[in-house]
């Protein structure tokens, strides 16, 4: 060992932890709370990483004055120019920033909407297997089509700091992003836990039956949480593609939906802090058996494989054990409880 | 005419025959067990491994012996599934979305567990399993028959799939256990109080179908070129789809499920390449695209847990 | 006295089987009027129809809204209870990871904080929920379960569990209560208590109760009128003492 | 119950804290070492990171290459020993899964341990996803593998010890028009590989006089039968005389298996890219009598007939009883090239490395033959070799070089199919 670049660790670690706990914390609220199997996480994700990636390059080379049908963002043309062009204007950079993460969230946010449509009627083993397939629908188009690169997928795409010289300092400013991005979902996801749509949402989970007979309009509901969940899933994606700064269809597959999944049930199903430490628990511990590894000398069996099966055991384990995860779901928390507990109060005088 | 049309007919029955093996035991199992079970492709792939390392490590070509060896792993494989995991589940109370997600726990173990063990085989003894050719058996015949000629794959899945209809026929019909596990299906807690026990005949139920997919997957090692520890995996996609196509309830629908998909898979996407030149690479998105076809036009309704009726739209009439 | 419900020639196929095969029936306002008849006579279908879990293959349902019989048939079963239809099961559907008092607040309709964007905004919904935890307090006062209210479902006795499926409607305007067999698996003397509760709604709040029972016995002391429905068609009809005593109900109970 | 959840929470804990304690004191330890060994006159360590397909898609060959990084830092140590340098280089490797994420999440590890070269990931793919991270942190990274044409941009820290497929393209063009191919059907794997593997081909062979149609398929299925299918009555409606695969290994060997049961398929000529050289299923009887039949050939980035090569592949099968696979020659020399230019820098740092890398590379000569980069940083000149799929004695088949490719043409050192 060389040394160790502490700082460096933490912001790499951190930046993947605030990616992943973004796309924990709503499946989280899509699943956990309101009992939407939704094995497909990765569309979502993966829709907004696309989204950010295509309007960037595009947009970039066209504000630049590029002919983008003579020399498109996929074309080896089009990469060297992104490179050249890529961090000329911060304040372009910033924009398409914001650009991005709002275009994102409505298009992933649509799709999710719309794709409740063929699942409203079934259970929860058709939602689940209906989303993972819409995965590798997209997963298929998104190879075939064009102008995204096909299967080349786009690269050198201009991250928002790029034009920030010191790569330690635009590191921690895109972290600070990612970080203000996960609190403001963090905040969003626990507002609406703990409210009177959390308590309709643990009654859908509960008994759409039952809520449907109490007047609940359960179609409209989920699609709305699934609007909401995967349109910050959207975000995450724009997150993803600034980090890599590269997208390619092969990047999302199932096995990412199954790592998230793995996130939350370990963390707890239905508790926001359970998925936070899920998150954090994983990536970390993914992120310390690459420095522990090489350690080890050359194995008989890939330590990725034995990392697999620990999380596919866990996820059983768990469930077995301690449903609940290692932070089990918390009561809501609206002013119902002050009035009861004044209430108790109130008799126990 | 489309050109090669015969080939391309070979091919849809040979998969129709492949779909039945697979997904006939799926709705099965749900409908006895009402598990919805990702771990089935793990049978699939165990079956198919069975027959690898028979032929790998022991240099065995005899496909009855890895039939038999395949049917009691992966059926003792399901036992052990549903007696660890499903069993302590559903005894409290879990949702079926729970018993689901912890399927998929299992597939999950199952396969990477594989992919050690292929690990291991390689480092004693330099051989990769991790993709495998196609394995020649000496005990199936093969020929043609007035111009066709019948591969060792065909033989034995159409035995295969032959035995497994009549003999589930026979078995559901004419048998006690066999109405036993019917009426375990259709209502369970009748069957209780008829002196049946339930838990030997769910764990009977997932012996049996998880045996027959393991046997599927002996069978594909006759006829895949390569064999590869994903086989399970890509392969469930369109084993879900026959079955959802079945609503994981209806034999007969599953049956139609697998001739539909097979035959868009493989005579559907010659004429669509042929005629409207759409790339073959697109075959995968027709069966998905059949998927939500069917769940939007022909919805299972209530299957899996969901709402037993179909959502009008605001204040319609009939 | 004018209905409250009416249900005119509704028939109900499903592929051969006639589930519903013409029934007419009115359930007055104020009133609380019985349903009996054997297994798989098509009481639960009735039911299902009335609440919009099944359309009709032929008649139609009609529903009091102000001075009007209205159209209720091919309503989703969240707008049927809108309109103050309250159904419970045959085995209580509550909530389970709720407490008692939560399952008393998802019931109110128009909850501000149901709105994903106000929901955010707790200010926005925080005085209507306090006002609505009053009301549910006041309800499980007066059934003598405020004790109850932050307890889980699953500590609660079976009774309290049919109680409380019951008493959720009152969270709303609600004017007919469908009770599908609310003495299942409940002992006799715990059978005859939930229906003087069931008559105490009906009288301090006004309320219309249309019950499923198998077991004629119990419902005998407390109904207005009962109809009896067999093989999906309306046997006999009239007051419980007359019923009980008709032929037909009897060799239809007995004789299959 | 024994697993509350308390119990597990601190279980967790305890583990992290204890990982993190342990690599603490290990990296302080291990900090202390270098220092120390910068004070007396011991020996110097410099380490070369690696991020290898040992798992996923790629597996087969990444156990492959394992062995020979083992192999090559052997070498590379005995070598600058003799050469009179008290310096040791090791190995870190680390495994990507053939995933993109992990391969930015291994270059990172190794970078936070202080690591300036690093030799992967394999797939061009991953490539793209680490680019922008050595870029900006002047990290040396040098691809056996990646091929793709869009990576071949001038100035940065990447660098590739395998030319771009268009020279493959040619090659493979030129063997099938001379070996009398006029119409073919360009068979491919729908991926970035395939696509612009595919694309060079069409455009050399139409270049040179020929048609060719291309067909592509999906990859990542469970089998190619049906696929297959539709190539046969392409080749049979359009009459061509000849098929191109383009694909890897195990895809390769499935759509051959199937392609020898077909009569259609068995009586048109076959020409294949690298990717399925080396896979053992290629040698089961039915794909040795399949070509023999098809006169099947295949082309290789390849030095052949060069001593080093040689020496090199029969000290794999010596040391490790096994037959180099594809690349194996590049990751070799790249490994090589890494070592000589970091001595050459003579300070650890990525910007001087890379202006050695440059210098070491124009006179180096190694199994992959000369190794010089052109601006982009790719190896300016690839040698290409065919290869044949031929009986062993006593039974069975193997894969030989029969030829290669020289001066627009295809020269056959010997005849692979009587």
């Amino acid at each position: 060992m060389i040394g160790f670049d502490i700082v460096g660790f933490m912001i790499s670690w951190l930046t993947l932890f605030g990616i992943y706990a973004i796309l924990a914390l709503t499946l989280n609220l899509e699943s956990g709370t309101a009992g939407i199997t939704n094995f497909g996480k990765v569309v979502f994700y993966g829709v907004g990483a696309y989204v950010s990636a295509t309007l960037t390059a595009y947009l970039i080379l066209i504000l630049n004055g590029v002919d983008v049908s003579e020399t498109p963002p996929y074309g080896i043309r089009g990469i060297i120019l992104l490179g050249e062009l890529g961090n000329k204007n911060p304040l372009l950079n910033i924009g398409l920033l914001v650009l991005s993460l709002v275009i994102a969230f409505a298009v992933s946010g649509v799709l999710g909407y719309l794709l409740t449509y063929p699942i409203l009627r079934v259970g929860p083993a058709f939602v689940g297997f209906t989303l993972l397939s819409s995965g590798e629908l997209l997963r298929i188009f998104l190879q075939h089509y064009e102008p995204v690169g096909a299967s080349k997928g786009l690269m050198a795409i201009p991250t928002p700091f790029g034009w920030i010289a010191d790569s330690r300092l635009r590191e921690v400013t895109y972290l600070g992003l990612v970080l203000g991005l996960l609190a403001v979902t963090y905040v969003v996801t626990h507002r609406l836990v703990n409210s009177p749509l959390g308590r309709t949402l643990r009654a859908l989970r509960d008994d759409e039956i039952a809520a449907l007979c109490l007047g609940k309009h359960v179609p409209r509901i989920k699609a709305t949480i699934l609007f909401i969940g995967s349109g910050v899933a959207g975000m995450a994606g724009v997150l993803l593609t600034y980090y890599l700064t590269s997208v390619n269809p092969n990047m999302f597959v199932p096995a990412v939906t199954f790592n998230v999944w793995a996130m939350i049930i370990l963390g707890g199903f239905g508790n926001l802090k359970g998925s936070l430490l899920g998150a954090s628990v994983i990536t970390f511990v993914d992120r310390v058996l690459t420095f522990v590894t090489p350690q080890l000398g050359i194995a008989a069996i890939s330590p990725d494989y034995l990392r697999w099966v620990i999380v596919g055991l866990l996820i059983v384990v768990v469930l077995l054990v301690n449903p609940r995860g290692l932070l089990p779901e918390k009561p809501i928390r609206t002013p119902a409880v002050d009035v009861i507990l004044e209430e108790f109060r109130g008799e126990s005088k | 005419m489309i050109p090669g049309v015969q080939q391309a007919l070979m091919n849809t029955f040979q998969y129709m025959l492949f779909y039945l093996i697979f997904s006939i035991p799926l709705t099965l199992s749900y409908r006895t067990t009402k598990v919805i079970n990702f771990a089935h492709a793990n049978f699939i792939t165990y079956g198919a491994y069975v027959a690898i390392f028979l032929h790998g490590l022991l240099g065995l070509d005899i496909m009855s012996v890895a039939v038999v060896l395949a049917f009691i792993v992966t059926g003792a494989i399901a036992v052990l599934n549903n007696t660890l995991v499903f069993t302590p589940l559903q005894k409290r109370g879990s949702s079926p979305a729970i018993i689901m997600i912890s399927s998929m726990g299992l597939w999950i173990t199952y396969k990477y567990l594989l992919y050690m063990i292929t690990d291991v085989a390689r480092y004693y003894t330099a051989k990769n399993f991790v993709s495998y050719g196609r394995i020649t058996y000496s005990d199936v015949p093969r020929g043609s028959i007035v111009g066709i000629s019948f591969s060792q794959a065909l033989v034995a899945s159409l035995v295969a799939a032959s035995l497994l209809v009549a003999l589930l026929y026979l078995f559901l019909e004419k048998t006690k256990i066999g109405r036993a596990m019917r009426a375990v299906a259709d209502n369970p807690s009748l069957a209780e109080i008829s002196g049946i026990s339930r838990p030997f005949v769910v764990n009977l139920t997932w012996f049996i179908c998880g045996g027959i997919v393991g046997v599927g997957g002996v069978i594909w090692t006759s006829f895949s070129g390569a064999i590869t520890p994903e086989v399970g995996d890509s392969a469930i996609l369109q084993v879900f789809t026959v079955g959802f196509i079945g609503g994981l309830v209806s034999l007969l629908r599953t049956g139609i499920g697998a001739v539909l998909i097979s035959t868009i898979e493989n005579v559907g996407i010659a004429i669509l390449n042929t005629y409207f030149g759409i790339p073959v690479s697109f075959r995968p998105f027709l069966t998905f695209v059949t998927l939500i076809t069917t769940l939007i036009v022909f919805p299972p309704l209530g299957a899996g847990g969901g709402l037993p009726y179909r959502f009008l739209r605001r204040g319609s009439r009939k | 006295m004018s209905s409250m419900l009416e249900v005119r020639d509704v028939a109900k196929y499903f592929g051969g089987v006639k589930a519903l095969d013409g029934v007419s029936l009115t359930v007055p306002e104020k009133g609380l009027i019985g349903l009996i008849g054997p297994n798989g006579s098509g009481k639960t279908t009735l039911f299902n129809v009335i609440t919009g879990f099944y359309v009709p293959d032929r008649g139609s349902v009609l529903f009091r809204e102000s001075n009007d019989l209205v159209r209720i048939d091919g309503l989703n079963p969240n707008e049927v209870f809108k309109r103050g239809i309250v159904r419970t099961f045959q085995i209580p559907r509550l909530f389970n990871s709720l407490t008692v008092l939560e399952n008393l607040l998802v019931t109110p309709l128009g909850q501000r904080g149901e709105n994903p964007v106000r929901a955010l905004l707790r200010n926005s919904w925080s005085a209507q929920e306090r006002e609505l935890a009053k009301k549910a307090i006041e309800l499980l006062k007066a059934f003598n379960m405020l004790r109850y209210a932050n307890s889980k479902i699953s500590e609660l006795s079976a009774a309290h569990i049919k109680m409380l499926e019951t008493i959720r409607g009152l969270m709303t305007p609600a004017k007919l209560y469908l009770l599908d067999e609310p003495a299942a698996g409940v002992d006799y003397l715990m059978a005859k208590e939930l229906f003087t509760y069931v008559r105490r709604l009906r009288d301090e709040h006004n309320l219309t109760f249309f019950i499923i029972e198998h077991r004629l016995e119990i419902l005998m002391e407390y109904v207005d009128y009962v109809y009896v429905l067999h093989n999906g068609k309306l046997l006999s009809e009239g007051k419980p003492q007359e019923v009980i005593s008709d032929p037909k109900v009897i060799e239809a109970y007995i004789g299959v | 119950m024994v697993f509350n959840v308390k119990s597990i929470a601190l279980l967790v804990i305890a583990l992290i804290i204890g990982l993190a304690i342990g690599y603490g004191i290990a990296s302080i330890v291990g900090g202390g070492m270098v220092t120390t060994v910068t004070v007396t006159p011991e020996k110097k360590t410099y380490y070369i990171g690696f991020t290898l397909p040992l798992s996923g898609e790629l597996s087969s060959i990444g156990k492959v290459w394992e062995k020979v990084v083992q192999l090559a830092i052997e070498d590379l140590n005995r070598e600058v020993q003799a050469y009179g340098f008290n310096v040791e280089f090791r190995a870190v490797i680390l495994d990507d899964g053939t995933t993109e994420e992990k391969a930015l999440q291994n270059v990172q590890s190794l970078v936070q341990q202080g690591i300036k070269v690093i030799i992967g990931p394999a797939a061009s793919a991953q490539v793209k996803v680490v680019k922008s991270y050595v870029d900006s942190n002047k990290i040396v990274l040098i691809s056996p593998s990646s091929t793709a044409p869009t990576l071949a941009i001038p100035g940065d820290y990447v660098f590739r010890t395998v030319g771009s497929d268009a020279g493959q393209a040619k090659a493979l063009a030129t063997l099938a028009y001379q070996e009398g191919a006029r119409k073919v059907i360009v068979f491919f794997r729908n991926d970035e590989y395939g696509n612009a593997f595919a694309d060079f081909l069409v455009s050399y062979f139409r270049e040179m006089g020929g048609v060719a149609i291309k067909l592509s398929y999906q990859t990542g299925l469970p089998d190619y039968a049906s696929e297959v299918a539709t190539l046969a009555s392409k080749v049979q409606s359009e009459g061509a005389d000849a098929v191109i695969l383009i694909s890897f290994d195990t895809d390769g060997a499935n759509i051959l298996s199937h392609a020898a049961e077909s009569e259609i398929l068995s009586s048109v000529r076959w020409f294949v890219s690298e990717g399925p050289h080396g896979a053992g299923e290629l040698l089961s009887p039915a794909i040795g009598q399949f070509a023999s039949k098809v006169r099947l050939f295949g082309t290789r980035p390849l030095f052949i007939a060069n001593p080093l090569y040689e020496g090199f592949r029969d000290r794999m099968k010596q040391k490790f009883g096994m037959e180099p696979g594809v690349f194996s020659e590049n990751l070799y020399d790249a490994i090589k090239l890494a070592g000589w230019a970091i001595l050459r820098a003579g300070t650890y740092d990525g910007e001087a490395i890379r202006a050695a890398l440059i210098e070491v590379a124009k006179t180096y000569y190694g199994p992959s033959g000369w190794t010089f980069f052109d601006n982009a940083g790719d190896k300016a000149l690839q040698d290409y070799g065919v290869w044949a799929i031929v009986p062993r004695a006593p039974e069975g088949y193997q894969f030989k070089d029969v030829g290669l490719y020289e001066r627009g043409s295809i020269v056959f050192l010997e005849e692979a199919y009587s």
